[in-house]
């Protein structure tokens, strides 16, 4: 049996929807490290780009911010932010983006500014940096979440980054550039959004959980499919390279 | 050609910082973890300075120092954290006390009010930030926050984001000449826009170089002197961030630092060590320590 | 890191003209003696395109061929000339026989149409033009050429310009790798602004450089390879015009050229010996002959 | 005596409105030898621009187009289009633009696009290319023309480039960055503008012609002071260097 941990099981998780030949923005943390690891396995013609400015990025140590210059030798082209966020990512060409959050709607709505009211927030997060650009105009979103039931919202503290809005033809009615939300990764469970109703749908649950555990722990009414597979287990090839790219488990963590 | 008797626009960090007036906007140079102008935060800090207003996108360390130490009242960014390690805790203390107002916009959003403020025309075009709080809540720019209009056109929805023309740019870059010609090696995030958009423009850089190798690769200028009022030359300016081609982050340091400012207490402990407690920057430095800095130096090909 | 097998975009010269359609729109590279696609020009008037719209601010002998050779019909541009020799004299004659559209815009409008399409936002602002003809008299774009606004954060009059994205960006470079990678040497022009606008993009290049070299100076490349969907590796594109630390004008050539085409009878002459009558570029450097190509050669440090 | 061409007479009378420090667009031809000659004399730290993307340029050379690698080596920047047009001249950074025109009218607007109707052309003449922009946002601009009868009107058969557009506030009107004409240099006389009435005005008349000559060569009301100079002659020292600047004649003439 394969042994992993929590942070491994999501980054292989995430890497299974990156797609080769993609334009993906990868930024730092688990992303990075599924994007890389995506490029090392089926996706190998992938192209990770940092929206600091870095294009076709192969870092041989894992960066610790998008404009770390471990991004830079060996990437193809290195510019600035109106590139990455302007000519390629508001342009379209972008086909996957990776987002987290500390809020998300049924419609995968995201807040990543304030927690309480917005006059008087009782936590100021890290803003939107480019976040609510990737949202609005990547082809497709991945977010990735820890699974706390005070995060799947019915209504969000502050709307940073748009999912689909307030339902079908939301994100149309402002023209926006891309497709909204693909899935939502949490350390509980895989969901998809229903294309009908744009609403947020289980589509698996990791080992070790239940539907159950997943519906007590939204706050939203979750559509259940009548057939939820249990998601899939990484490789060892995918846990031996994820491992090989952060040798000093700055991400992976120390018990990795 | 006659060579004309040439400006020599360098000044020290503290004649810099002097310029700067109470309640002046900054546009802040740097992105992420590069090229931060952290000893000119510093510097700002030991002159409490105040009610200043800071544009940028994404800066970290130096967003923290200025917002702790009451230097800046007002922030106009789309991120403040420390990647990889956390919250802003300086800046997330001070916006519920209500001693600092942040105008929340996106990174791009914030690249394109400094290109419209770089090209001189008032508004600039953006297709983000529809659709969600960004556009409906604003705090004291109030409707001048931006504009959300039908394309005349396509008739589509686009946002305009008013352009930015600060009192002062400050910008951290590898190399300057003492006319203000600067080399910027690696990316340069937001900070082509940036230096162009100020009212004035303080070049910060790790090292001299001569006009004559200036002019022998034209194209490695980014940043033209025409656009530059001072210059000031010294070395490890982002410390502990990164400088590309010169030092790596100081991973340690950041760490404690960041550490630190959990708490009020430990954030008026850093204060007064690091910043307060020593006379100017090489003060600084000499904290840190030369055997520490020399560690940082960057390896060939890498550039950290 | 698995180098991953690559694609290779390289095609030949008659394979990329035979792409664009009767009809469509091209952004055309280069700036005035620099860098012009001319052997593009050739062959698109070799495979007899027809009502073509291009887009470009100012070039002069491209422009002149298309034109004269009924290639294109619509131009939407600033600048029409051969500078320091004269008047356009194929776009003089082929205006009044009401053969070719004019579409009048500045440089600065047209550069920021382009900036507008690689941004993908569907006008960009500006501060010419008003008060004059340029906003009062249109052509075929009727009331889409622009639109003056009264500012909605200023108040200040303000002109909006279209943007640009055109079914083909035609762009010449000195090197590119297989992927599409591209280095320009020298000024860009609105080169880089051209490149990311059009729907696709053909890149015409000097010279082949290995993609393990373009990853070794990721500042170098001015086009990355994402934006690029075909290659074309050429000596002497530009020719008579120039290329930056390749080869210098062929002035006698140049002024040959600008004094035949001051007649319909000389033009059809050049056209029919240097374009019609060869197969293809290298039948026109045949033509032009080695001995005086390799004259023209650049000098270092010069660059011409 | 000193004997001088009146191309070299041209260069000489245009250089003098260049001032120290001053930020100079110079283009090719007769302004570009003006703004040179500047440089070498009384105006060593004025900045030679080319709009094509040279800054600070000095070519060993004269270029023969504004996008000449002769502007290249020793240039302290060489950027693009937008840094020259943009972010220099529309932020109004630059302080003299030298502009040439088939038409000039008593506003000083002037026509380098069409001769006849504009829907149906007699001559398509160049167009603006950046000469609208430098007109609208240059400080101050000198004009370069031959002075013919035919191009001294008092309607032009197109306004390419503003002038003072139709008088006093007409600028304003538009929110125009740059200053407006400040002198026309012909082959007959200096003109400058009567700040009042933003109206063309005779300032000084070149040796070898009268005040009646000029009168006598504009289509248009011209406002004639009672105290017309003479036109300086060029110095020895000025025709020296604009013969070393350009020892092929290739703007001075063979006849140099």
């Amino acid at each position: 049996m394969v042994e992993y941990t929590k942070t491994e099981f999501l980054i292989a998780c995430a890497s299974s929807h990156v797609k080769d030949g993609e334009m993906v923005f990868g930024g730092t943390g688990m992303p990075l490290l599924a994007a890389l690891l995506a490029k090392e396995t089926h996706a190998p013609r992938s192209n990770l780009i940092s929206e600091a400015g870095f294009i076709d990025a192969r870092p041989r140590e894992v960066p610790l911010s998008v404009a770390d210059t471990r991004y830079y030798y060996g990437c193809s082209a290195s510019i600035g932010l109106i590139e990455t966020l302007g000519f390629l990512l508001q342009a379209g060409r972008i086909d996957v983006g990776f987002l987290g959050a500390a809020q998300i709607d049924e419609y995968g709505n995201l807040n990543t500014s304030y927690i309480g009211p917005y006059e008087a927030p009782k936590v100021k997060l890290p803003g939107s940096g480019g976040g609510n650009d990737i949202a609005s105009s990547a082809k497709r979103l991945i977010i990735m979440m820890s699974h706390d039931k005070r995060k799947f919202l019915k209504k969000l503290d502050y709307m940073t980054s748009p999912g689909y809005l307030d339902g079908p033809g939301g994100r149309e009615k402002w023209s926006l550039v891309g497709g909204g939300p693909e899935i939502v990764i949490t350390d509980m469970c895989q969901m998809d959004f229903d294309s009908a109703t744009k609403k947020i749908r289980l589509k698996s649950v990791h080992p070790g959980f239940t539907v159950q555990d997943v519906q007590e722990n939204v706050m939203f009414d979750l559509i259940i499919p009548d057939d939820v597979p249990t998601t899939d287990e990484p490789t060892q090839e995918q846990l031996d390279i994820m491992r090989k790219l952060d040798p000093n488990g700055i991400y992976l963590g120390k018990g990795g | 050609m006659t060579e004309a008797e040439v400006e020599d626009k360098r000044i020290t960090l503290a004649e810099a910082a002097k310029m700067v007036n109470d309640g002046d906007g900054l546009f802040w140079g740097g992105f992420g973890y590069q090229r931060a102008p952290i000893a000119f935060a510093h510097e700002l800090v030991r002159q409490k300075k105040r009610n200043l207003t800071v544009y940028t996108c994404g800066s970290e360390v130096d967003l923290e120092i200025m917002a702790g130490a009451g230097v800046a009242t007002r922030y106009e960014i789309a991120f403040s954290a420390i990647e990889a390690l956390g919250l802003s805790y300086n800046i997330r203390r001070r916006v519920s006390e209500g001693k600092l107002q942040v105008e929340d916009y996106t990174n791009l959003a914030m690249a394109m009010r400094f290109l419209g403020g770089a090209l001189n025309v008032p508004f600039m075009p953006l297709r983000s930030m529809m659709g969600t709080d960004m556009v409906n809540l604003k705090r004291y720019r109030g409707d001048d926050k931006l504009k959300v209009i039908d394309c005349p056109f396509t008739g589509d929805k686009i946002c305009l984001v008013p352009s930015l023309q600060p009192d002062y740019s400050i910008v951290h870059v590898q190399r300057v000449d003492k006319l203000g010609n600067a080399q910027i090696d690696g990316i340069v995030g937001e900070d082509l826009e940036g230096a162009r958009c100020g009212k004035k423009l303080i070049v910060l850089a790790e090292e001299l170089i001569d006009t004559s190798e200036i002019r022998t690769r034209p194209s490695q200028t980014k940043i033209p002197a025409m656009y530059v009022d001072h210059v000031v030359i010294l070395p490890y300016i982002a410390h502990p961030m990164m400088c590309h081609d010169y030092y790596d982050y100081d991973l340690e340091h950041l760490m404690m630092f960041h550490k630190m400012t959990q708490t009020e207490e430990g954030w008026q402990e850093y204060l007064d060590n690091f910043i307060l407690g020593v006379d100017n920057h090489y003060g600084y430095l000499n904290l840190v320590g030369w055997e520490n800095l020399h560690k940082l130096r960057a390896t060939k090909p890498w550039g950290y």
